[in-house]
């Protein structure tokens, strides 16, 4: 332990002062989809503007890599726009922007073809023309898939397209501690070079936030270890409000244990569910008619929304009909009768997860899967062009509430997202720089290093709090309380267990003092960041007294209320720390609220 | 559960250390942990000093990679159930690059060559916005396995050219190449062809082949830059040919 | 506040891994080719001089030497062979939108080939000896 | 980027890797089989002789020998570098395929001048 004393003493002697500084016109956090493909738009309408692209990661490492099933966009025939309209409506559970849904659905297909004319390897029918698939809550195939790794070939294709451009440069891993806001106006951020552990002060007209989600608040999810809502909580401190926290999407099939993400396209290419007597029980939840194996019908039964196939587990489970793994109670997700050939041409990467995880070969054998904590449908609360209430501060993809997916997200609408609204956040941006609003760096200069020298304490923090243990408290606890179906006792113990947290936070103890590429001090800023996240998804939660989508209250509120909650949610952090919940309203333009139909019903309200 | 294994880790840190030294961490070991999850024990329980790099933890997003008994492996997707014969796990930082701290390499370089060869689609002339090009899915199979690669540099580790000269663009940067060479929707590869042409090119590959073996996602860079070869090849006879008629580029 | 520790190749890299020694290997076939191959133009150049001379060359053959260098220089061309062939398909792709030959085709015909041309020469010989030879 | 002239050597290389592919093997096992076999050297000779009046048997002896060694010399002298044996290009280039140019025009000249 001599070593880390050491090290303390070598930083005092360093100095917490020896400050980069950075200028830029426009600075986007994170190089995922949502923010290369801001940073090429940006670069697109302005090719003279300065874009800074800063991520903890390089950018290809970014968990849009992680998505696999496919991405929305009208392209069939007899699809219309009207019908994606309705059908991401209808799956929000009417808590969608209608005016923001209407903006996606017609510019989806337009951002998949410019994928493709930037390389995406979208897969093919026999004649060369782009081929769909069936996915859960679409009432007609409109998912472009890449095989089953939609996701990994969309971020990396933008990844190599936005080398192309001279006015894109990189800041690769740098981890964004804090906003910098100057005048009312956000003018930069702070940054930590996590090779040197140096500090960096970046000033920008604009600042792009695009960190992705937050799902590593909870135990089990399929997110990898950098999704830890960094961009909300940094939105979040500077008192711009977080939107629809409450609504976290379990994905139905998660390995379990790791939590690792078997693609919803296993079952649009028509896997089935079944239970532990290898009956398919979704059509005990509003998803029947049972449909013959391998031939999938739209919204039914496996097609129906990921909340509902996530409620029906919990149902299961209760009943004692799941299976017992020694990595915890599953259900059977069985694609045998697709045939080895479908499956290696269709599945080929879920075959390998679950050969590697799970020593499960998916020919012949079916895969044990259960619900994992995926998606935050919440995020930034941004307006309708990507634009926060801090001026200069934009935020777009998993990490922005846009208004796009309401109460639960159909699956492959966020690929589709990170492309439409990216570009948007990305034009928006670069007007904003076009107008000069920098401020200069050496004005930010005193609050950076005020901020800076927070940053400097915790990493020399001595407190008795082990940061792996506040960790796993905290994610234990988002479990049990916010979790598929929520408790009003447990989500109350959530709320206090998430404040108690953050006291003892303030009592974390580090055992590395150094600077260079100092993970656990990187990961102590990141526990500070999924805390406030945590805060803000359980006092939503809390507030919102129905059962609404992903959000279900089966014991004290278990009915949809839209006479008081067909609104948005919104936790603000006031100035001395406390969560605030108010709540904005939901723009309805053509959809009035109705029942969602899936399984037999779906047909009546297709023809819509 | 009493179940355990050594991993001795080799250590760097640049604050305290003049070299690498290796440290010895017992975890506990199951069928079903990998080498990232015996390292996270380390970090969470035992020492949170250690550096590594991890995220998506399903061999995507080409974070983990470090070398396992001198092998040059994805920690995600390598098992401990694998090494309890061997007793011990040798666990460093990937092999040929600079080691910024512990088990993180500095793979700037690899990324500069990853940018370096064009790795975009190039086109004389935009399509139309409202239409796709069309590919067959034969014409996609011929440069599909190139296009799945994620840069996570096992190539570059195990490229003994590599290491020996890292100028050498190595592997998987000349696959991307490569890959879009071979994309039938792309015009560019006489854009491309001066990379692959240089001594730094395919030429300071002298099919070794362990990059193709150490290939988590089976890419198969050792095919794909000898393949270059045969095409730089025939670019360097077309060239000849264009001089003796005098309007050559060399 | 970056000081990466920079490695240095060491000389002996290609000891550590089973995969660089068998590299090494076949790189190595190179050397006792290369005197097989200067022994066969030791045969031209005494060839050239005259049937005396030749009938020396061939002594030579039978020397202990000439038989070791010809043994190991065997065992390399056959390891050569192998390895090289095994290559091949990787190598040269016949993939164009005219013309597509599955690689294991291109795999088998060179391994046809090189069966056919290897066992054809030493068909040859035995013919060509038979006649001049003893029987 | 300065274009590599290797495609020169790499082709002589590849060329000679096939033809030892091919017939190596074979090759070292027929003239084991004249060191064993042959009774009637004179006889041998004859024939050779007359079979080498083919200027196309000359110019395949002349692939035979010379294809061979550049495919060895390019191995070799990449085999250097991986064995850290560093020198000027111009001479160890020159040594290896400056020599086996050399040998290819001696036996050229041998061979057409029988």
């Amino acid at each position: 332990m001599q070593g880390y004393a050491r090290a303390a003493a070598l930083c005092v002697l360093g100095g917490a002062n020896a400050m980069n500084q950075q200028q830029a016109d426009i600075v986007i956090v994170g190089g995922g989809g949502a923010g290369l493909r801001a940073a090429i738009a940006a670069a697109e309408s302005n090719p003279g503007l300065d874009i800074l692209l800063l991520s903890k990661v390089y950018p290809m490492r970014s968990h849009t890599v992680a998505a696999e099933g496919g991405c929305a966009g009208v392209i069939q025939a007899h699809d219309s726009l009207d019908a994606h309209f309705d059908d991401t409506v209808a799956g929000g559970d009417w808590l969608c922007d209608q005016d923001v849904v209407d903006y996606f659905v017609r510019h989806a297909t337009e951002e998949n073809l410019r994928l493709e004319h930037w390389g995406c390897p979208w897969s093919r029918k026999p004649d060369g023309s782009i081929n769909v698939r069936a996915f859960g809550g679409m009432q007609i195939e409109r998912t472009w898939f890449a095989a089953d790794k939609t996701g990994f070939h969309i971020l990396h294709t933008l990844f190599q397209t936005s080398l192309k451009y001279p006015g894109i440069r990189r800041c690769d891993e740098y981890f964004c501690t804090d906003l910098l806001v100057e005048d009312g106006h956000c003018a930069g951020l702070l940054a930590i070079d996590m090779r040197s552990g140096e500090q960096t002060l970046i000033a920008a007209s604009a600042v792009i936030l695009a960190t992705g989600g937050a799902a590593r608040v909870y135990r089990y999810n399929t997110n990898g270890g950098i999704v830890t809502g960094d961009g909300m909580a940094l939105a979040y401190r500077q008192g711009v409000p977080l939107r629809d926290m409450e609504f976290v999407q379990y994905h139905p099939t998660g390995l379990p244990g790791s939590g690792i993400l078997i693609t919803e396209a296993a079952r649009g290419e028509g896997g089935v569910l079944t239970n532990r007597e290898g009956y398919r029980y979704l059509q005990d939840y509003g998803l029947g008619p049972e449909t013959p194996p391998g031939q999938p019908q739209n919204k039914q039964m496996e097609l129906g929304p990921r909340d509902r196939l996530s409620q029906a587990f919990w149902h299961e489970e209760q009943a004692g009909r799941t299976v017992a793994t020694e990595r915890g109670a599953a259900v059977h997700l069985d694609l045998r009768h697709l045939g080895e050939q479908h499956i290696q041409e269709r599945l080929p990467f879920i075959r390998d997860l679950a050969r590697t995880y799970i020593n499960v070969d998916a020919v012949h054998e079916p895969i044990p899967v259960r619900p994992t904590a995926h998606y935050t449908m919440g995020g930034i609360q941004t307006d309708r062009h990507t634009a926060t209430c801090l001026p200069g501060l934009y935020a777009v993809g998993e990490c922005a509430s846009v208004g796009l997916h309401g109460a639960n997200r159909l699956g492959s609408n966020s690929l589709a997202e990170l492309s439409v609204f990216g570009r948007l956040a990305g034009e928006q941006a670069a007007e904003r720089a076009a107008q000069g609003l920098a401020v200069d760096p050496q004005r930010l200069r005193p609050q950076a290093e005020a901020q800076a020298a927070e940053r400097e304490a915790l990493r020399r923090a001595n407190g008795p709090e082990r940061l792996a243990v506040l960790r796993d408290e905290m994610a234990g606890a988002m479990e049990a309380g916010i979790g598929i179906f929520r408790v009003p006792a447990q989500m109350t113990a959530t709320v206090e267990k998430i404040a108690e947290l953050k006291a003892r936070y303030q009592q974390l103890g580090l055992k590395d003092g150094s600077h260079a590429f100092n993970t656990e001090w990187l990961q102590a800023i990141e526990l500070g960041f999924l805390l406030d996240v945590a805060e803000a998804m359980s006092h939503a939660a809390l507030a919102r007294q129905e059962s609404r989508g992903s959000h279900q209250r089966p014991e004290d509120f278990p009915a949809r209320n839209d006479a008081l909650f067909l609104r948005h949610s919104l936790a603000r952090q006031q100035q001395g720390g406390a969560t605030e919940v108010s709540w904005q309203d939901v723009v309805i333009t053509r959809s009035a609220p109705g029942e969602r139909h899936y399984g037999g019903k779906a047909t009546g309200e297709a023809g819509r | 559960m009493s179940d355990t294994i050594e991993l001795a880790v080799t250590r760097y840190r640049p604050e305290q250390d003049t070299q690498p030294w290796e440290q010895r961490y017992t975890v506990p070991c199951s069928d079903d942990m990998s080498v990232l999850d015996a390292l996270n024990y380390i970090k969470d329980a035992l020492d949170p000093s250690l550096s590594h790099r991890w995220s998506c933890r399903m061999a995507i997003c080409g974070s983990c990679g470090v070398m396992v008994n001198g092998e040059p492996k994805l920690s995600c997707k390598t098992f401990l159930r694998d090494y309890r014969e061997a007793g011990v796990l040798e666990v460093r930082a990937l092999d040929n690059l600079p080691v910024e701290r512990d088990l993180v390499a500095d793979i700037s370089g690899v990324v500069e060559h990853i940018e370096a060869v064009k790795p975009w689609l190039i086109r004389h002339s935009e399509p139309p916005v409202d239409t796709a090009h069309s590919q067959t899915p034969a014409q996609m199979a011929r440069y599909h396995a190139f296009s799945q690669c994620i840069n996570c540099a096992l190539c570059y580790a195990a490229c003994p050219q590599f290491g020996r000269n890292p100028a050498f663009l190595g592997p998987a940067a000349l696959t991307l190449a490569q890959r879009y060479n071979l994309d039938s929707r792309d015009e560019g590869s006489s854009e491309r062809m001066p990379w692959l042409n240089a001594e730094e090119g395919v030429w300071s590959c002298t099919f070794v082949g362990y990059c193709s073996e150490v290939c988590p996602k089976d890419v198969d860079p050792a095919s794909a830059i000898n393949r270059g070869k045969v095409a730089s090849d025939i670019n360097y006879g077309v060239n000849l040919f264009r001089l003796l008629r005098g309007k050559g580029d060399a | 506040m970056r000081k990466p520790w920079q490695p240095q190749q060491p000389r002996n890299w290609w000891l550590r891994n089973p995969a660089y020694r068998r590299y090494m290997l076949r790189e190595a076939t190179a050397l006792p080719l290369l005197l097989y191959t200067l022994l066969l133009l030791a045969g031209i150049v005494q060839f050239s001089r005259g049937e005396a001379a030749f009938a020396t060359w061939l002594s030579w053959l039978q020397t202990p030497a000439g038989l070791l260098l010809q043994g190991i220089a065997l065992a390399a061309a056959l390891l050569h062979a192998v390895t090289w062939v095994a290559l091949v398909p990787k190598i040269l792709v016949i993939d164009s939108d005219r013309l597509r030959i599955d690689p294991r085709h291109v795999l088998r015909a060179h391994q046809l080939g090189a069966l056919a041309g290897n066992l054809g020469l030493i068909v040859a010989t035995l013919w060509l000896l038979w006649p001049t030879g003893g029987a | 980027m300065r274009r590599s002239h290797e495609p020169i050597s790499w082709s002589l290389f590849g060329a000679g890797g096939m033809l030892l592919a091919f017939i190596g093997p074979g090759l070292i096992v027929s003239t084991l089989l004249l060191a064993w076999l042959v009774q009637d050297p004179q006889a041998l000779y004859a024939t050779l002789h007359s079979g080498l009046q083919h200027p196309l048997v000359r110019l395949a002896t002349l692939a035979v020998i010379a294809l061979p060694l550049y495919h060895t010399a390019h191995r070799l002298y990449h085999g250097l570098h991986d064995l850290h044996i560093t020198g000027p290009t111009w001479l160890l280039g020159g040594v290896f395929y400056g020599g086996a140019t050399a040998l290819s025009a001696l036996c050229a000249f041998w061979l057409f001048t029988l």
